[in-house]
């Protein structure tokens, strides 16, 4: 079983910590998780939105970050130094399109034992905090990372948070023809059946129309 | 068009073109005929083979009266020595097979997430269950019941710990017979199974016997004592919008008692309307005898305690006495 | 020139000889019919003789009639007629009944050759019993205790053909499916039962299809396939009609149905139907032209456009089947009816994984029933044309070597041609089945690919070889005795070289274990054949 | 031909659910396309912040209908992530038992809804009848057929059963004698070769730019595997290599697609095969369910401003939750859970890939690359 070491795991992340924080408006620190068996070291970084795509590209390139895993937007109405946050996962995979020799392809197998530098798999964390504002937006990275595109319209039509440059932003999961400003994720909508009871609060379905069902379509 | 695109694999060629599929499509209907489908150049490793699946553990569990004691099974259920002319795996059809029958390894009980049930016994309405279900679909409701400590017999190791017959209360009385109760077929009738007790209500007591008029409307009758058991009317777990449940089982696991279980019954649980899935609490009991095991841990387990807080009370009470004194 | 109809002096015969019964049967009752009739003459004659200034000879109205000699005039003709109405309900009659075998054989032998023959409600059910709700002691439930015996019968046969077992499940589980003496039963009439719900249908029209064409089409694609029968011989003497050219006109019926099929795709007004009646349409075209060439090879090697006699030629005047002397017409004729009849692996038209049905979309109820029904009528016409052309049509095979024999030959020719015709079709149509169940669906382009390629000059070259056959080996009355062997071991020596003639390396790749990682992992089991 | 937009679905055996392709054809070619999701978005991230972190699990299994195990591992590893749990090692091995199991079973899934996207029914029925042998291991150790609610927080739900590793062992072998002949179904059938090969190219480079992964990607010949790279539970201790797919020139095409899921259901065999044979305390002995042996004691809060996030190989590629713990001081719920969807992504690459090639190949390219529409919708 050829599985990447964590030593190399945790000194390529440290190399990255310390390169990301020469960086403007970047924080970041090196966190060790445990998972099974194993140790996981995860680089966290915390960004402010103004070098967000600075770092993207500097990530894209220089530290051949390849995979854009998953973006979340969350709402904090009521978190004292943040009213928006947006979490980017990355991973670097360190995926080369395998060798061509005679008319045949090699499988770049990888021996995860011994990979080194670049090429270590790592896992990335950024968050970029916003403060309280009706139009949340970050930098787009779907030119970047096309993994990111769709992750980005989700982000937008759940949670509300504009990517600025995002080319083809629309409503994926809820329906197109949702109202303008209705994000589902953002924390004044509840859930409009919780703690409702229709064996006991309505056992007729007289109040089978929710409160809201005027506002939301 | 050149159909050999340079794969490095298989490579399109005229024999396969009907030859290799066809002949194991062919291979595979042969193994359904019988006699012919056990030759060997069949390579029929799967139907009609036999292999012990079952353990010991199951052996023992499923007895001996069970349909499927003695029975070799196969993985594919059916090709067991049970079904000599079967040379395939065969569907359950359900309702008129059923699963537990075939594979009975897979419904020892308290594994199956089937429906709900609570032993009212032993029900303490800590609502344990009501705050661990995801889908807040569980209730609590008042039900007639015997307390796990009234059920004893005379002569049982825990006997007398529990409550007494009072004037005015209520008794039960366990039936004579279970025809009633073994003859239940939850499948076709959607509503509450038979009751284990025939419920009375006290109308006088004296002596050894007892002046009940019965629940079912039988009339009033002198009882023996020592026949009846006391009952009460208290709040137990049970209540259930079953079309809301997802049979998940956090709530068998949250009872911190032995009252709470999800039985291996699948059915039962379906009607024309959204009303007939709102289960009252005697859609989803349990007999105790269906889990008697696990009902004797709990009243030796809430015998015990008893006991302790009625011995430390005479103790006090002896104390007060002999201080009094 | 032969008449339709006419009695033809067939070399190959049998004791079934339901058109010589009815055109006996007939004529005798038309003989009847003209003793009785009156043979005096009937004097019907009245002539205008005044006034006589006007007429100078009297007007003859009427004739003298003789009502007898006048029925011979018009007897032969009458006969024909009756002959041809009742030959035609007794085709129509066999044609349907015995297609209800054929979904029956697509039901079943596909359920053995995908494995799944798992729940099958069988009439031994009925007395078996299946559970306590439905059909378990129905017949307690009949009122005035009609159904005791029934319940006894059911129990003195369960107790003697079924399978028993102490335990009441298993018994149940043991004598719901197959084994025993009713395993040919199961499920037989189920096309019926199907049909009956197609029948009760609501039929739906879009809104927005073209209604007349919508309308005209299933009718179109239905009365051609039916048309189709009255050319095919079930028997040396159950056909509706016999012209000379009935090869023809046959083949000339059965490409009229693309054309509904490409109506029923345009009317539906619906993409899915447009695409699937387009490559519909592409399709038919590209596999009724190499079909026809082929067809045309038989009628050259057996020296007629006759059906009837191209099956005489290979029992009574070669005394050899056609596919001993065309293998290769044989193949390109099969492939090339599986395409014409849209069955896996050329059912592009009505490709359910991408058009959902192609041209069928959008029809239901009896429309689609009938379609569904006119597509195994398709497939059922192909296979009984098959055995026709190639498998010696209603010869039990080796039989006149068989009849030589002396009580094997009496049960042999005892065998109606029917039934050998019947067997033939639906051995041939198991072949069909197992096909689709063994191969998947070939892209549209590759299929027309295919078909241009490689069947059409496949197919010239199959008709040269018949030329060649018919013009310099026969003999005029028979083959050589060394053509047939040597034509059918070389092509069996040609199929073999092709099948085992490929590309070494490519072998080798494709043996070897496909994951570059698992070289020498040994799993548990092992890895290939 | 002028060019058309065809809409397959949201009802369309193409589709593997519920969701619409839209499709410009020009004649028999895809000149266009365009994915269209949400016809089964069930707001289970909403759902998610008004449940305990015990609760949710039985919501993630219902993420995906066709491989439910997975997805309530991978939530229990975020979770666990989150407030800190210490996992019994035996708990860790019955989970991977769980996990791979569930990974053949999605597998056959697939195996045989692509069995009719090209044309040939008889596969779905075969894999069906193996799926039926997994399916009943699960319900041996979840209690249920589909939704198994099996891993805990700590731990798993209940030790392995009675009998289960003579069971598993004896379904597993079968199984994998039985894989073969899928193999020579498709594999050695020229039809199917010539329908999978040469179809829907896929580079890896490409490919998890994109944000494809698993399978997906492992047939273009890369060997990226979270339970590699990332490793997490016991995978470091077995013996295996993850399944790596020699693709054609082009990238991997189809076919690449198809060996690496049958090559996988092979690897995920010899996987619980041997699970079950290192388990710490061995395979037949059974505890409790609560036994410190296979559950650890965990905290049923967040702290404010923590976070958990967990890589997880799914039988669809990378899944991942990432939950936010705290805030308005509710530490018994989360705040925010994410889920990483692997077809969510995949999907509109999949759509990408297909154009250019007949429409008959739509099936064929969208069947390959494994569409689950529960958990693309969530």
């Amino acid at each position: 079983m050829r599985i990447v070491s964590e030593k190399a795991q945790k000194e390529a992340a440290e190399k990255l910590v310390s390169s990301l924080n020469k960086m403007d408006g970047v924080e970041s620190s090196l966190d060790v998780r445990t998972s099974g068996t194993q140790n996981r070291p995860i680089v966290n970084a915390t960004v402010s939105p103004e070098s967000w795509r600075k770092v993207a590209e500097q990530l894209k390139e220089k530290h051949s970050v390849d995979h854009c895993s998953m973006i979340t937007g969350i709402h904090w109405p009521e978190s004292s130094d943040k009213t928006w946050e947006v979490v980017y996962h990355f991973l670097r995979t360190g995926i080369k399109d395998p060798v061509i020799e005679d008319g045949l392809v090699i499988p770049n197998i990888v021996d995860f034992s011994k990979v080194k530098g670049k090429n270590v798999p790592l896992e990335i964390q950024i968050s970029i905090k916003i403060g309280e504002t009706r139009t949340p937006s970050v930098a787009s990275i779907q030119d970047l990372w096309v993994g990111a595109d769709w992750n980005e319209k989700e982000t937008w039509d759940l949670v509300g948070i504009d990517f600025e440059g995002h080319d083809g932003m629309r409503r994926v999961l809820n329906p197109h023809e949702s109202p303008v400003g209705f994000h589902p994720l953002q924390k004044q909508h509840k859930l409009r059946y919780h703690g409702f009871e229709e064996m006991y609060d309505d056992a007729q379905g007289f109040m089978r129309k929710p409160v809201d069902s005027s506002r939301v379509k | 068009m050149d159909y050999n695109t340079g794969h490095p694999h298989a490579t399109p060629n005229f024999r396969n073109l009907v030859i290799k599929p066809m002949w194991i499509t062919l291979k595979t209907a042969l193994r359904t005929v019988p006699y012919i489908g056990k030759a060997k150049f069949l390579k029929n490793n799967y139907h009609g083979q036999r292999a012990n699946l079952t353990d010991e553990f199951t052996l023992e569990r499923i007895g001996d009266n069970h349909p499927s004691s003695g029975q070799i099974y196969a993985a594919d259920r059916e090709s067991s020595p049970a079904l000599p002319f079967l040379e395939r795996p065969v569907t359950i059809m359900y309702p008129y097979e059923r699963l537990e029958d075939m594979e009975p390894w897979l419904f020892v009980p308290g594994n199956y997430n089937g429906r709900i049930g609570i032993v009212w016994e032993t029900c303490t309405a800590c609502k344990a269950c009501v705050k661990a279900c995801p889908n807040d679909c569980l209730h609590m409701t008042s039900e007639t019941r015997v307390n796990v400590l009234d059920t004893t017999d005379e002569g049982d190791e825990w006997h007398g710990l529990g409550s007494e017959l009072e004037s005015g209360g209520l008794a039960a009385r366990r039936k004579e017979t279970f025809d009633e109760i073994e003859d239940f077929d939850l499948m076709h009738e959607h509503t509450a199974p038979p009751q284990q007790y025939d419920f009375a209500e006290v109308i006088d007591i004296s002596g050894d016997k007892a002046t009940v008029r019965w629940q079912d409307g039988s009339g009033i009758e002198s009882v023996e004592m020592s026949s009846l058991k006391p009952a009460e009317v208290d709040i137990v777990s049970g209540r259930i919008d079953i079309g809301r449940c997802m049979f998940c089982g956090l709530c068998a696991e949250a009872c911190p008692f032995e009252s709470f279980f999800m039985s291996n019954e699948y059915d039962g649980m379906s009607g024309y309307t959204r009303e007939d899935l709102w289960f009252d609490a005697d859609r989803t009991r349990l007999l105790p005898v269906v889990h008697q095991e696990r009902v004797d841990m709990e009243l030796a387990k809430r015998a015990q305690k008893e006991k302790a807080k009625r011995e430390k009370k005479a103790a006090k009470a002896a104390a007060a006495a002999k201080s009094e004194a | 020139m032969k008449q339709i109809g006419e009695v033809r002096n067939m070399a190959s015969s049998d004791w079934l000889d339901v058109r010589g019964w009815t055109e006996s049967f007939i004529g005798w009752s038309m003989d009847k019919t003209h003793d009785v009739l009156p043979s005096n003459d009937i004097d019907l004659e009245f002539s205008i003789t005044r006034p006589r200034w006007f007429l100078e000879e009297p007007i003859v109205i009427g004739s003298e009639i003789n009502l007898q000699s006048g029925f011979a005039d018009i007897q032969p003709s009458l006969e024909a007629f009756f002959v041809s109405t009742i030959m035609c309900t007794v085709v129509f009659a066999t044609m349907m009944l015995t297609l209800m075998v054929v979904p029956y054989i697509e039901r079943k032998f596909i359920g053995r050759l995908m494995d799944r023959i798992g729940a099958t409600t069988s009439l031994r059910s009925l007395w078996i019993g299946e559970g306590p709700s439905t059909a378990g002691d129905w017949w307690n439930k009949l009122p005035m205790g009609m159904g005791v015996p029934i319940g006894m019968l059911n129990k003195s046969l369960n107790s003697s053909f079924g399978n028993s077992h102490h335990l009441e499940t298993i018994d149940r589980v043991g004598n719901r499916g197959y084994h025993g003496i009713w395993f040919l039963f199961p499920g037989f009439f189920q096309a019926l039962a199907d049909f009956m719900k197609f029948a009760t249908k609501e039929h739906l029209i879009p809104e927005k299809a073209d209604k007349l064409v919508f309308e005209v089409a299933p009718v179109i694609i239905i009365a051609t396939t039916i048309m189709c029968y009255a050319f095919i011989p079930f028997g040396p003497h159950i056909w509706a009609a016999n012209p000379d050219l009935s090869l023809l006109f046959l083949m000339a019926i059965f490409g009229v149905a693309p054309l509904g099929v490409f109506f029923a795709g345009w009317a539906s007004n619906n993409k899915y139907t447009l695409i699937g009646g387009m490559r519909s349409a592409a399709q038919l075209t590209a596999y009724e032209i190499p079909l026809l060439i082929t067809v045309l090879s038989i009628a050259v090697i057996s020296g007629s456009f006759n059906i009837l006699e191209i099956v005489d030629f290979q029992i009574e005047t070669s005394d050899t089947w056609n596919l001993f002397m065309l293998p290769l017409g044989a193949a390109l004729f099969l492939i090339t009816m599986i395409a014409e009849v849209e069955r896996i692996p050329f059912d592009m038209p009505e490709a359910e994984a991408e058009l959902v049905e192609g041209w069928w979309t959008e029809y239901g109820g009896i429309r689609w029933g009938l379609m569904f029904a006119v597509e195994m009528m398709r497939a059922y016409a192909a296979c009984i044309l098959f055995a026709m052309f190639f498998l010696g049509g209603w010869e039990f095979p080796f039989q006149d070597t068989l009849s030589g024999i002396p009580v094997i030959g009496t049960i042999v020719n005892l065998i109606p041609g029917l039934v050998i015709v019947l067997l033939k079709a639906w051995l041939l149509f198991a072949f069909f089945v197992w096909v689709r169940a063994s191969l998947h669906r070939i892209r549209t382009d590759q299929i027309l690919e295919f078909g241009w390629r490689y069947l059409l000059p496949l197919s010239i070259l199959n008709l040269a070889i018949a030329m060649y056959l018919r013009l310099e080996v026969w003999t005029g009355t028979s083959w050589p005795i060394w053509v047939p062997p040597v034509i059918t071991v070389l092509g069996i020596i040609l199929f073999v070289v092709y099948a085992i003639d490929e590309d070494k390396d490519a072998l080798e790749y494709s043996r070897r274990p496909y994951n570059t990682q698992t070289l020498d992992k040994a799993y548990p089991g092992s890895r290939r054949d | 031909m002028a060019e058309m937009w065809i809409s397959m679905g949201p009802q369309h055996p193409m589709t593997h659910g519920l969701w619409t392709l839209k499709v410009k054809v020009d004649g028999e070619t895809v000149v266009d396309t365009e994915p269209d999701l949400g016809y089964i978005h069930r707001g289970v991230e909403k759902i998610c912040e008004s449940r305990d972190f015990t609760q949710i699990t039985t919501y993630c299994d219902r993420l995906c209908y066709a491989s439910a195990n997975t997805w309530s591992h991978a939530y229990i590893y975020a979770a666990e992530d989150l407030l800190g749990v210490e996992v019994p090692e035996r708990a860790e091995y019955i989970r991977l038992v769980a996990v791979e199991i569930q990974r053949i079973a999605s597998h056959l899934m697939w195996l045989g809804a692509y069995g009719p996207d090209i044309g040939n029914l008889s596969v779905m029925v075969w894999c069906l009848r193996e799926r039926e042998m997994m399916m009943d291991l699960l319900q041996e150790l979840g209690g249920s057929r589909m939704h198994y609610n099996f891993p805990r927080i700590g731990g798993v739900k209940r030790d392995l059963p009675h009998g289960f590793a003579l069971r598993a062992r004896h379904k597993l072998k079968l199984f994998l004698d039985r894989i073969q002949e899928y193999e020579a179904l498709f594999d050695e059938s020229t039809v199917f070769l010539i329908r999978s090969q040469g179809v829907g190219y896929a580079k890896p480079e490409e490919m998890i730019n994109h944000g494809v992964s698993g399978p997906n990607i492992r047939a273009a010949g890369v060997n990226h595997d979270i339970r590699t790279s990332h490793p997490y539970s016991v995978y470091s201790e077995l013996d295996w290599e993850p399944a790596v797919e020699r693709s054609s020139i082009k990238g991997a095409d189809c076919y690449d697609r198809y060996r690496i899921r049958v090559e996988e259901m092979r690897q995920s065999a010899n996987l619980v095969l041997q699970a079950l044979d290192k388990i710490p305390g061995g395979a037949e002995t059974y505890h409790e369910p609560g036994d410190p042996k296979i559950i650890g004691k965990a905290p049923t809060r967040a702290p404010e401003g923590t976070s958990g996030s967990h890589h997880f190989e799914d039988s669809r590629g990378e899944s991942m939750f990432y939950i936010a713990g705290g805030g308005e001081g509710r530490g018994k719920m989360p705040y925010r859970v994410s889920i990483r969807s692997p077809m969510f992504i995949t999907i509109p690459y999949a759509s990408k890939c297909m154009i250019g090639y007949k429409v008959a190949d739509i099936p064929a390219i969208m069947g390959s690359f494994d569409p689950c529409i529960g958990e693309t919708d969530r």
